[in-house]
């Protein structure tokens, strides 16, 4: 049943990321953006982390990439048409990135190995209520300092986007 | 096994029931803003029009589905997909009653209960926009584009006092789980008055229920919140361009939508389905007594007719309505329509109240909307959460 | 064959979320240096972020311990902010030059 | 639970409703606010008198939240009541509230109104801070917090330089002060591991000779500072710039004297260490005899009496010094009584003639203000020591304990008291008899500047015999071994006398007198007139020299030479580095990203080629 999950959602999540970087359409690359987010949410879930995974859906999939919409549908930013890329993406770009994707690989699978399996409701730390302990207990001060953050990134975005007063 | 098979049935109840609802919902709507107007309402297809849904259903099936020239056409159709599916997928988690015992086998009267129900249905909401949003860009159309701009950043702006008014009722029940919260609403305060968030708790919740109420309307593109379906300044916003099924499901997402929201705020707000005074007080005989009586007026109606029809309708409403107010006394059903009834009154009276503002209400202005979510509704939603929050904390 | 259903009840190896999330980022990484359009560029960082969350989650999930799903509320917030400025920085510039393709936008001051 | 926390809290409130609301109050208000807040307080204290039961068995103790917590060391936000407390807590707010009074009347014309009355009401709350701690740090707070308030009240006309600089010189000289306290209280961290006087009393008898001398020593600097002793006596006198009720309650009554309080508080400490017990002796000897040789010259009449009160603590410590602390209490509260009265009746006295502050332009006021007069008279009177007066007692318990610990110190100590007493009564004299000599028309002082002084008059009269202080301390110090010689007593009633009669005859019969002697011994007069040059002495030695040298060293040599060095070389040495760097800097956003990744990828090949992840 897990490994059901896993793989269904596994996939549905790597295919829309490759479908974010292969489309040539911002809007398409958003949705499929969205299809990630949604499969990482049910991943979520199957870990354990209800509270996490519906924070993912609303702030994620809810707020920011609505916003990113929104941004795309206002500049009607169309297909990106195709040009000779950089010489660094043209010589490098690949064969570093697999050679990144393989590293990586090889050392999770040299590390974590045998670091445990995953089984749906062998972890319950995830409900809302824990969260929010951990969260104003533990985590007080960084949590406000989140705040403030939040509140300038605000100010900015506003102070940014206005139209100049002349 | 037997899970999936029960879970099966109750998917596909729900989703007859709920349709023909959506169905129906319409057709409420169209009769009581006519009879608000002084109108008789539709009333040629069937007797006072009964079958007035069916048949829109079938003209907007057997209709040509036009897709306009140069839009895009996946976005385009998948619109209004997302739309009719995020509104229907929160229902999943909404109870409509008490457990219900079918030979050996027990269940609720719900899909499924998530543990955060709630912030399922904050989740599912807000991913709603996206519908309309996507709506209103593929389909190419200035008027369409606009629409779906002014209702996703309404749907947003409203999604923030929608949330906190949600959360403080949230503060009292202590749970997130639909299930617990009306749980926790049983019983009664002196013996009559219900523990209902609405009035009990430290802090009775009265404010956060009128301003989830009002995001409701914004939330649903409900007058006197419906901006992005302004008739006559959009000619109907982000589905302009949509015809037959396709513009349906828009509609049907709509309506859906509204019931989601009225069914959550029974749910928090009013005792889910926990009668209105106790049963000692014979609660019970209420909904047989409505039912007689309805039936009554249909036979009496039914003996002297205004309209030729009526000689034969009336009198088999009259029956029908018997039949259920002596299927709500027969003991054995009691138990399990007892909640059902007062769980779809308090539903249906704030959907009535829905379209009972349609009927009254006149339409914002657009910079008015947005100043009321910012400058009006979203502190008082917050000041009713620091509030509550206090209380709360003292009480405990 | 009994050890095969033994293993498939042990239910799913820690390390394979680990991989799911180094694929995701790796794509994100791709996308970050193939992308010519800015919006596209920002959401690929998103990707990371969210590829990065998982291995957070499922970190959490190894070691039954909450921090680690605190840290992803952190990186949520963050993310969320870094949203709103970036698209608003976005929107600036292409108010002033006309254009979403990253290889134009390489000075500061035009 | 007595709620000692109410005593300081009950002035704060005031302090916080004048200070902020102030401007905005009409002056009844602020009147009421102000002394009904000290008021209140004193009432408070008398509750706790009452209900406190037996203090000497055991003092009450109240802990209210722990402060400082770091490891074993910890330090509570703790009240306590003793005897010796008791005794403070009333002089405080017993005189603080009289001074409250009086200050409704005296500053009635006064610009800032609110602001005077919301500082003094801070110094009750410190002062009431530092006379209830339970510990050397609270202790300090208070003792910082009064320091402030001293400082803001003299330079309370802050459009006046002088008072501003007299403020400074206060704040700046008693910080020397406080940085010998601050070095006391580690000292006392180090070798006690607590800051808590019961704890510290209880260890301090195993602790070595040297170490409590040390302590001592220090405790001692930080008392010389703020209880104006040689060398650190200079900011006294200029403190008389600030309003007199300040100087009466601040430089007279109160905080001065905390320095005693503070010494008689740490009696184990001191008695532990011989020889810091000798240094205050000959400290407070000194002083004594210094103030009083410049009070006689003095023409200043607030100068004249800031010099007697040096003098007067230069008493206190020598009781401390002998041993005598019970008799240097007593000297505190009785010299509170006859100095604050003083004070007030100087008020008075220059309220009555304008703001006149030069005796020389007074004269004959005693049928302008007779109330006045007398209760000056009596002040005097307790002052010069004058038998059963409370003065007489205070001084004769200190002079006999000071011969009992050697006689020399004695007979310094009479020939003091003497001066004393010529240079109050020549004041007294200067003032009301003989005739008005100065502008405009003198008149008498309104009702709530006479309560006070009566109320305080009586006090300094019978102060002595109806609160025998060593009496009631007599569980916490040993009675001082005075040899209870009343030979002793007579001599020094006897140079009191002297005092008051010579100056009686140098200032009203022979009034050409004091020229001559002036002139005959000319220079001698110019020293004492001048105060010995003290201030210049100072300003030469030890401002001057620190002026120039910081502005050379620190200014043009640090700051200029090697601060800004140091900073424009950073900048030159980022400007050459980055001139290479920028040339990676293309501006191309997808080449630095893929720089990174190659530096990952190496990280990560590095990291495999070495094995080198944590395990």
């Amino acid at each position: 049943m897990d490994y059901f999950f896993f793989l269904l959602f596994a996939l549905i999540a790597v295919v829309s990321a490759v479908n974010v970087v292969v489309q040539r359409h911002p809007i398409a690359s958003a949705l499929s953006l969205i299809g990630v987010m949604g499969s990482i949410a049910v991943l979520y879930l199957a870990l354990g982390a209800e509270f996490i995974a519906m924070a993912q859906i609303i702030v994620y999939a809810g707020a920011v990439m609505v916003l990113f919409i929104f941004v795309i549908m206002l500049l009607n930013a169309g297909a990106e048409e195709r040009r000779g890329r950089s010489w660094t993406a043209q010589l490098l770009g690949a064969p570093v990135l697999v050679a990144f994707l393989g590293m990586i690989c090889y050392f999770i699978q040299r590390e974590f190995a045998n670091a445990g399996f995953m089984k749906f409701g062998n972890f319950s730390g995830g409900s809302a209520q824990s969260v929010g302990l951990a969260l104003f207990t533990d985590y007080l001060l960084p949590f406000e300092v989140t705040s403030v953050l939040i509140l300038i990134a605000i100010l900015g975005a506003i102070v940014l986007a206005r139209k100049e007063m002349d | 096994m037997v899970f999936f098979i029960i879970t099966l049935i109750k998917i596909a109840i729900i989703a007859f029931v709920l349709l023909t609802v959506l169905a129906y919902l319409q057709w409420v709507e169209r009769k009581v803003i006519a009879h608000v107007q002084v109108r008789m309402g539709p009333s040629r297809v069937g007797p006072h029009g009964l079958l007035q849904p069916l048949a829109d259903v079938i003209k907007l099936i057997t209709k040509e589905g036009v897709m306009p020239p140069h839009v895009n056409s996946f976005f385009y159709l998948l619109a209004p997909f997302l739309a009719v599916f995020m509104a229907l997928i929160s229902i999943s988690v909404i109870p409509f009653g008490t457990q219900l015992t079918v030979g050996p086998y027990t269940t609720w009267m719900q899909l499924t209960d998530l543990n955060v129900g709630i912030l399922f249905i904050l989740a599912v909401s807000s991913m709603g926009v996206y519908g309309i949003a996507l709506a209103g860009w593929s389909s190419n159309n200035k008027y369409a584009l606009l629409g779906g701009l002014r209702s996703s950043a309404q749907m947003i702006s409203y999604e923030l006092p929608m949330s906190l008014a949600i959360a403080s009722p949230l503060l009292i029940a202590g749970s997130l789980s639909l299930r617990e919260i009306v749980n926790s609403q049983a019983g009664y305060n002196l013996g009559f008055i219900p523990k209902w968030l609405v009035f009990a708790g430290p802090f009775p919740q009265i404010f956060s229920f009128i301003i989830f109420m009002i995001a409701a309307f914004a939330e649903t593109n409900r007058i006197p919140f419906d901006l992005p379906e302004a008739e006559n300044e959009l000619v109907a916003g982000f589905h302009v361009e949509y015809s037959s099924m396709t513009f349906a499901s828009f509609f049907m997402a709509e309506y859906a939508n509204m019931v989601t929201v009225c069914s959550i705020a029974t749910l928090l707000f009013l005792g889910g389905w926990h009668p209105l005074w106790p049963v000692e007080y014979g609660s019970n005989f209420f909904a047989p007594l409505i039912l007689f009586g309805a039936g009554a007026i249909c036979i009496y109606h039914g003996l002297n007719p205004a309209r030729p029809l009526d000689r034969y309708t009336l009198p088999v409403f009259g029956i029908v309505f018997f039949g259920l107010a002596g299927l709500m006394l027969f003991p054995p059903t009691v138990p399990i329509l007892m909640p059902l009834f007062w769980f779809l009154a308090k539903c249906g009276f704030l959907l009535f109240v829905f379209v009972w503002i349609r009927a009254t209400l006149p339409r914002f202005r657009y910079d008015q909307l947005m100043g009321f979510a910012w400058k009006g509704l979203f502190p008082a939603a917050l000041l009713n959460l620091l509030v509550t929050g206090f209380l709360v904390a003292l009480a405990s | 064959m009994p050890d095969a259903l033994q293993v498939l009840n042990n239910g799913v190896p820690i390390s394979w979320y680990l991989m799911l999330s180094a694929v995701l980022f790796a794509l994100g990484v791709a996308g970050f240096l193939f992308r010519r359009n800015i919006i596209t560029v920002f959401m690929c960082i998103e990707l990371m972020l969210n590829a990065v969350n998982l291995s957070f989650v499922a970190f959490a999930n190894m070691h039954k311990q909450v921090s680690g799903q605190i840290f992803v509320f952190f990186v949520m917030v963050v993310a969320a902010a870094e949203a709103a400025v970036g698209l608003a920085i976005i929107l600036t510039v292409f108010k002033n030059r006309e254009t979403l393709n990253i290889d134009e936008i390489s000075t500061l001051k035009n | 639970m007595q709620n000692l926390w109410l005593i300081p809290a009950l002035p704060f409130i005031g302090f916080l409703i004048n200070g902020i609301f102030g401007r905005k109050l009409p002056k009844s208000m602020i009147n009421l606010v102000a002394v009904l807040s000290v008021v209140l307080s004193f009432g408070w204290v008398v509750k706790v008198f009452m209900t406190a039961g037996d203090l000497a068995a055991m003092p009450v103790t109240e802990h209210y939240f722990t402060w400082i917590k770091s490891g074993e060391f910890q330090v509570g936000w703790d009240f306590t009541v003793d005897k010796l407390t008791m005794i403070m807590l009333f002089i405080v707010t017993g005189i603080g509230s009289l001074i409250h009074i009086y200050a409704t009347g005296y500053m009635a014309h006064e610009e800032g109104y609110y602001r005077f009355f919301a500082y003094l009401n801070l110094f009750m709350f410190f002062m009431l801070d530092l006379v209830l701690a339970a510990n050397y740090l609270i202790l300090f707070v208070g003792w910082e917090g009064v320091g402030l308030c001293s400082y803001l009240l003299i330079g309370f006309y802050f459009v006046k330089k002088s008072a501003t600089t007299a403020g400074n010189k206060a704040f700046i000289v008693n910080r020397i002060g406080d940085f010998g306290f601050s070095l006391a209280m580690f000292l006392i961290v180090v070798n006690f591991g607590t800051l808590s006087f019961s704890q510290v009393f209880s260890a301090a008898p195993g602790k070595p000779t040297e170490t409590l001398t040390a302590i001592a020593l220090l405790l001692l600097v930080g008392a010389c500072g703020k209880s104006a002793q040689i060398p650190l006596y200079v900011w006294l006198p200029d403190a008389m710039e600030g309003p007199t009720p300040v100087s009466a309650l601040i430089h007279a009554a109160t905080m001065v004297t905390a320095g005693v309080y503070m010494c008689a508080r740490s009696a184990v400490i001191f008695t532990h260490a011989p020889a810091a017990m000798e240094t205050v002796a000959i400290i407070g000897l000194a002083t004594a005899v210094f103030a009083a040789t410049i009070g006689l010259a003095q023409n200043d009449i607030k100068k004249v009496f800031a010099y007697s009160t040096v003098s007067q603590l230069g008493y206190m410590f020598l009781g401390v010094g002998v041993g005598a602390f019970s008799a240097g209490i007593w000297h505190l509260m009785t010299h509170a009584f006859f100095k604050a009265l003083l004070f007030l009746g100087a008020g008075s006295v220059i309220h009555a003639c304008h703001g006149e502050q030069d005796m020389r332009h007074m004269g004959g006021l005693k049928k302008y203000a007779p109330w006045t007069c007398l209760t000056l008279a009596c002040a005097s009177l307790a002052i010069s020591g004058f038998p059963f007066t409370s003065g007489y007692f205070s001084k004769d318990a200190i002079l006999s304990a000071a011969y009992g610990h050697a006689p020399w110190m004695y007979w310094v100590g009479v020939i003091t008291a003497g001066m004393t007493a010529f240079y109050v009564w020549r004041a007294f004299w200067m003032t009301f008899w003989g005739d008005y000599k100065g502008h405009g028309h003198p008149h008498e002082s309104p009702p709530s500047m006479l309560a006070p002084l009566i109320v305080l008059a009586v006090l300094s009269l019978v102060g002595g015999f109806a609160f025998n202080v060593p009496h009631i301390l007599e569980g916490m110090f040993p009675i001082a071994e005075g040899a209870e010689n009343m030979m002793l007593t007579y001599i020094s009633v006897v140079f009191g006398l002297a005092g008051i009669a010579l100056s009686y005859y140098m200032y009203v019969v022979n009034k050409e007198l004091p020229e001559q002697i002036a002139s005959s011994l000319g220079g001698l007069y110019k020293l004492v007139y001048n105060k010995y040059f003290v201030d210049e002495i100072y300003d030469a030695t030890v401002v001057n020299p620190m002026i120039t040298g910081s502005r050379t060293v620190l200014w043009h040599g640090m700051d200029q030479g090697v601060i800004d060095g140091i900073v424009n070389g950073v900048g030159t040495e980022s400007k050459a580095i980055g001139g290479v760097l920028k040339l990676l800097q293309s501006g191309n956003i997808r080449s630095y990203a893929t720089w990174v990744v190659i530096g990952s990828v190496a990280l990560l090949l590095v990291m495999g080629v070495v094995e080198g992840v944590g395990r």
